[in-house]
């Protein structure tokens, strides 16, 4: 069998599974990733199948995590981090942003980070707080970073091995969200490379785009356009830093409107850059001005407010009517 | 480790243990049965908890069960002036504190990120659940009980302490080390007590520290000390004394309360994944409940008392699990309104687009 | 006297005197800002003057600062804390992104949080590694903060007074090229609000906004342009977070062309952030797109490149040319 | 605390010491003169940085003037197999491991924020201005050196040790108290040198702890021990044995070696502003190199030895000044290509119009 269902939580095991094979130097490390096999059950069985030095629990320290997943990249090998939550990666931000993304350019190119981070991220499934947190443009806006977020299990299982193949830092987003959902993982194509955007659906009058969870909310929204008559394309980011903007643009090019959409807070995200990208490099061709759709600038509200906070179909369509009425 | 009560109920008087049988003679016979009453009640509500989050009423709940006396103890030892951070799983210090528990339920039911002013809940702050960082605030909260002189004045019912509390796998983060560093340093009256409940969700105690985590203080220059955590006496008394020597200008302590999450470390945690019954099976033989009430018994506790304890743990959990239902969901308008303390333009603004957005469905529809 | 020249380090240096001397409550805390004044001598003489209980030194350790001056408003306490340098303000972003700016909202705002957390940023002094960096976008996207950044020694003193006197956590970024450079200071002038922009240079064919030194660069590439027969409005945005858009939305409806300016990377930075808003609000006004002229997106540089990497008075006539190009 | 030469310069033999005292006999009189030579010419060639710093010729300098014997005895004591960490001011060690020094002057010129390939400069790392930074990789790097199976198979010349050096200030930091965590925790092959030259910038080592730092790791449950950093030969042999008790399986440990900042923190700093020379000059008479000289002499060294000595160290610091000044500013372009390992579309366009935007210039003049 070349192709399965799989939900994406099985298919970022089966990627790992197949990183951890392949290379011996492939390490993964995090908070009860071990025996438990992550709080999603990402990293389920791998322990027992590649043994306690290849996939390890950690002490519960975020900057010791990456810290020393810096000095084991030093010394060869490639860790994989597991952060528990979103929520929880800023205690090790500073071992992020002013070491692992400038290692590389401190030592001017002559020692590689292949390091990857491992985020569940994204709100959707109730949580306390802390765990339904979008925190990708504090990175994105960290040189030195490569992030990428994959919707799919099929991009999943492909993009975790590009992730741990790549000679940079990777943070790697996961929408915890979709980690039940299931697709199909096509486990002999060739992936496209970690770094393109992809065209999910093709249209005509708005280009929607966004990434993670998202993309499921965008092809909602779609349909539920469809069926009103206006058709929409809609563009999967998957890579936030670098941005692939050619399909974006390509299609803003033939339809003359964009909307961003994420669930983090909107105020100096990706959401701003791309809209200032877009803007600068198809002045001519919009139609309207780009417009965002994101959770709103406030810290992640109670759980019981988080299908008000979250954008949904509904306010996809809402822009996109604010749009098309330019 | 300090131990003052037997596995069979009786006081012990080993050396180390004796110089605390003082603080329990003190105690009088109403207090020494508040300490089993808050017990029963705890863990009962506790359960009623899992239950409602088992029936899809709370978000999640961290269970306490194992860990009653560590906290009872702990809890009454404070003082009505003290200041106490708790963790996540300190459900029965709320309760003692004088918190209405239906506030923590809020936050584990996802109605609230916290919600309780703690300046009028008898300043018992709110529930942090990045690991250790509450560690920090209760040491600067601290070094401003110092700035304001209210401690060190030689009277122990007015000199005010600090108390957080936190668990072994957050003696890792660098947070709690850097709290020992500021509370030693500006001799803050801060106790920092630590329930060692063996586990860090799925990873042991020992992927944390390969020594006793007590010694942890004494590298800092803090006094630190080891008890045992399922007996509420010693939670008591070793608190009590480390408080007051806090208060009167001793500067910060540690205790480790040696004791074990009898359940899962949340709702959403399945225990069989990495830990045996029989370490579970091991640990039941020293419940802290039991064990107490063996105690209670022989110092002539009569089965009315405990049967009626148990009944007003019924009520208890029953009241909690009416008010939970009852309990409406947040207002957005609140929420964008409490970001900041002064007028925004951005929530301002985001808030009537949300309200306005609501409402045009209701109009629709 | 009511006004008197001083450089803006003076100017600081007297506003945290003067709150200092207006309200108890207000403490300074940080590395060496005791007997040492700081390494840039903001809090010089302050210690001698209210004690060592108002102004004292603390360990080495920023996460430390900020969990402690968390601990310390909620006692009842203002305090002010100094980070050393713009690099090392990393190790308390969790404090400052998990805790002070959720704070409020976790109180469902029973408990205000008046903690300004003072910054030296910026390049423009040669020094080394960490010690030139503009870090404001991954503050401007946490939501709970407020920023703000004076680019002239009247606005240090009376904004840093501001600052302290609110009840929400403010960042408090110095340019710290500008530290030595003077100006009058009004000792009697009523404030402007703390978060509202300002046009400081009035003009017609482009609007250039900025913030801190690049105030400066702006001033001198208007002179050079006014040479040259172009006219430039120039923004001195003074707050980052919220940002004023009024007055640059009527400038930008004035000259239809706008170009933002920042030492920061420009990827999802401050300057999208204005480039996208302000096109949306200002859509049919533009006759170009906004134009970003940012550092690069590369870890900051070492010294010796600091010039070609931080925008300079050129490369923003170079991004006001191609603005009217258009 | 360990010292194995008293203040006039001769083999002290206290209890404690004695231990110590056959891992100098083993060393030949080469090796002694050795530390010699790099004590002094570390002085002159550190003096002749600071002399480039005032000129205008460099960014920063941060003297490492007093702390030569912490630093020479402890490097040299390393073996060539072995890591190292270095903070900021370990001019001595980048030298003894072979690194020219020069690479240190690019960094400290502002040409470059490192530079140098550890892998072709015997293991030593790139300076880390992030305080406290560098113990997590280093530690991280020893657990990666005992994965590979590279330390404890009983062969100290092939066995390798990491060893990570940081000062009294950093101690304060989380991440500091996060390696200890992690070296315990998988007894990793790390040895932490704390040089305690009591001075953090302008803060003295009682604001980060009251009780001595090298306390601080026995909490972690790391050994850790006090040596006098002044003293050429216990820096030698205690780094000797602790590190080759890491590399043989023993796990992590520390040493605090108590010295002093003669100079001023960087050449930014004013020392005059919060220190008295009174202390200075109580230090100054604990000067390492004076007391080593006495050693020496006392064994008979000939005064020629030392005037080539001095003549050496005038050679090397004229040298450096010599390539110092020859140094070209760095290339925008290289620094656009090392940002990412493999290529990236920002960085690689960002170049070409900072290069052609450079270039518009060049050809209007
Ligand atoms: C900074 C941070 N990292 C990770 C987590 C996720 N997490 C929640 S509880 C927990 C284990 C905590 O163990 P311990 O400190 O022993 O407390 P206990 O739950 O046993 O009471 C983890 C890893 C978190 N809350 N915060
Ligand atoms: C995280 C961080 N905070 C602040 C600084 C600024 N700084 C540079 S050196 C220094 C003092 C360091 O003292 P210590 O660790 O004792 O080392 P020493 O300079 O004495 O060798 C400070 C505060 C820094 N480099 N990194
Ligand atoms: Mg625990
Ligand atoms: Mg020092």
């Amino acid at each position: 069998m070349t192709t399965e269902e799989l939900p994406l939580v099985k298919a970022l095991n089966a990627g790992l599974r197949k990183a951890l094979a392949d290379d011996p130097k492939v390490l993964l490390m995090g908070e009860d990733i071990g025996p438990l096999g992550g709080v999603f059950r990402v990293t389920e069985g791998l322990q027992a199948e590649f043994g306690v030095k290849r996939v390890f629990d950690t002490p519960l320290a975020e900057s010791g995590i990456v810290g020393t997943a810096i000095g084991l990249a030093m010394r060869g090998y490639r860790p994989v981090c597991e952060i528990q939550f979103d929520g929880f990666i800023f205690p090790a931000f500073d071992q992020i942003t002013t070491q692992l993304a400038k290692m590389t350019a401190r030592h001017e190119g002559k020692v590689p980070m292949p390091v990857v981070i491992r985020v569940p991220y994204g709100g959707h499934i109730g949580a306390v707080e802390h765990h339904q947190e979008s925190p990708e443009a504090y990175f994105a806006h960290t040189a030195g970073l490569r992030l990428v977020s994959p919707s799919t299990p099929n991009d999943a299982y492909w993009m975790i091995q590009e992730a741990i193949a790549s000679q940079d830092p990777v943070m790697f987003f996961e929408p915890k969200s979709r980690y039940w959902h299931k697709g199909p993982v096509d486990f002999s194509s060739s992936p496209s490379p970690l770094h393109s955007s992809r065209v999910v659906r093709e249209g005509t009058e708005v280009t929607v785009v966004g990434h993670g969870a998202m993309i499921n909310v965008l092809l909602q929204a779609a349909e539920l356009a469809a069926a009103e008559g206006t058709s929409l394309e809609v563009i999967d980011l998957r890579s936030l830093s670098p941005i692939d903007y050619e399909p974006i643009i390509a299609s803003v090019q033939k339809t003359g409107r964009l909307v961003v959409a994420s669930e983090a807070p909107g105020f100096v995200s990706i959401s701003s850059e791309i809209a200032a990208t877009v803007t600068e490099r198809a002045f001519y061709s919009l139609e309207s001005p780009v417009l965002r759709v994101t959770g709103f600038d406030t810290p992640f509200p109670p759980a019981k407010l988080e299908t008000s906070y979250l954008p949904d179909a509904d306010r996809i369509l809402e822009a996109v009517d604010r749009a098309l009425a330019y | 480790m300090i131990q003052l009560l037997s596995a069979d109920g009786k006081l012990a008087s080993d050396a180390a243990s004796a110089e605390y049988i003082p603080y329990i003679e003190a105690l009088s016979d109403d207090q020494l049965r508040q300490f089993h009453r808050d017990m029963v009640i705890t863990r009962r509500f506790d359960l009623e908890a899992t239950n409602l989050q088992r029936q899809g009423q709370l978000a999640l709940w961290p269970p306490s069960q194992g860990q009653e006396a560590a906290q009872v103890g702990s809890a009454r030892a404070s003082r009505q002036q003290d200041h106490i951070f708790p963790s996540y799983r300190e459900h029965s210090i709320a309760m003692i504190r004088g918190l209405d528990i239906i506030e923590v339920v809020r936050v584990m039911r996802g109605v609230s990120n916290g919600g309780w002013d703690p300046a009028t809940n008898n300043n018992f702050h709110l529930y942090t659940l990045v690991l250790g960082s509450q560690a920090l605030h209760a040491t600067g909260y601290a070094m401003g009980v110092s700035l304001d002189g209210a401690t060190a004045t030689g009277d122990p019912d007015r000199d005010e302490a600090v108390m957080v509390y936190f668990g072994d796998g957050a003696t890792s983060q660098g947070d709690v080390s850097e709290a020992l560093v500021f509370a030693a340093s500006f001799q803050a009256p801060t106790l920092f007590f630590l329930q060692n409940n063996q586990w860090a969700i799925s990873v042991p105690v020992s992927v944390q520290s390969r020594v006793p985590l007590y010694l942890r203080a004494g590298g800092f220059g803090v006094p630190g000390i080891q008890i045992d955590g399922n007996d509420v006496l010693a939670s008591y008394a070793v608190t009590r004394r480390y408080l007051d020597e806090a208060r009167s200008g001793g500067g910060p302590r540690m205790i480790e309360a040696m004791t074990y999450r009898m359940g899962a470390h949340t709702t959403s945690d399945d225990p069989t994944k990495y830990r045996h019954d029989k370490d579970v099976d091991e640990w039941a033989l020293k419940d802290p409940i039991i064990r107490y009430e063996k105690y209670l018994r022989g110092r002539g506790e009569s089965d009315a008392f405990f049967t009626e304890t148990a009944q007003e743990a019924e009520d208890f959990a029953a009241d909690m699990r009416a008010r939970t239902l009852e309990l409406g969901p947040p207002s957005p308008d609140d929420f964008f309104d409490t970001v900041y303390t002064e007028q925004h333009p951005v929530t301002a603004a985001q808030k009537i687009w949300l309200a306005e957005y609501e409402a045009s469905f209701g109009s629709e529809s």
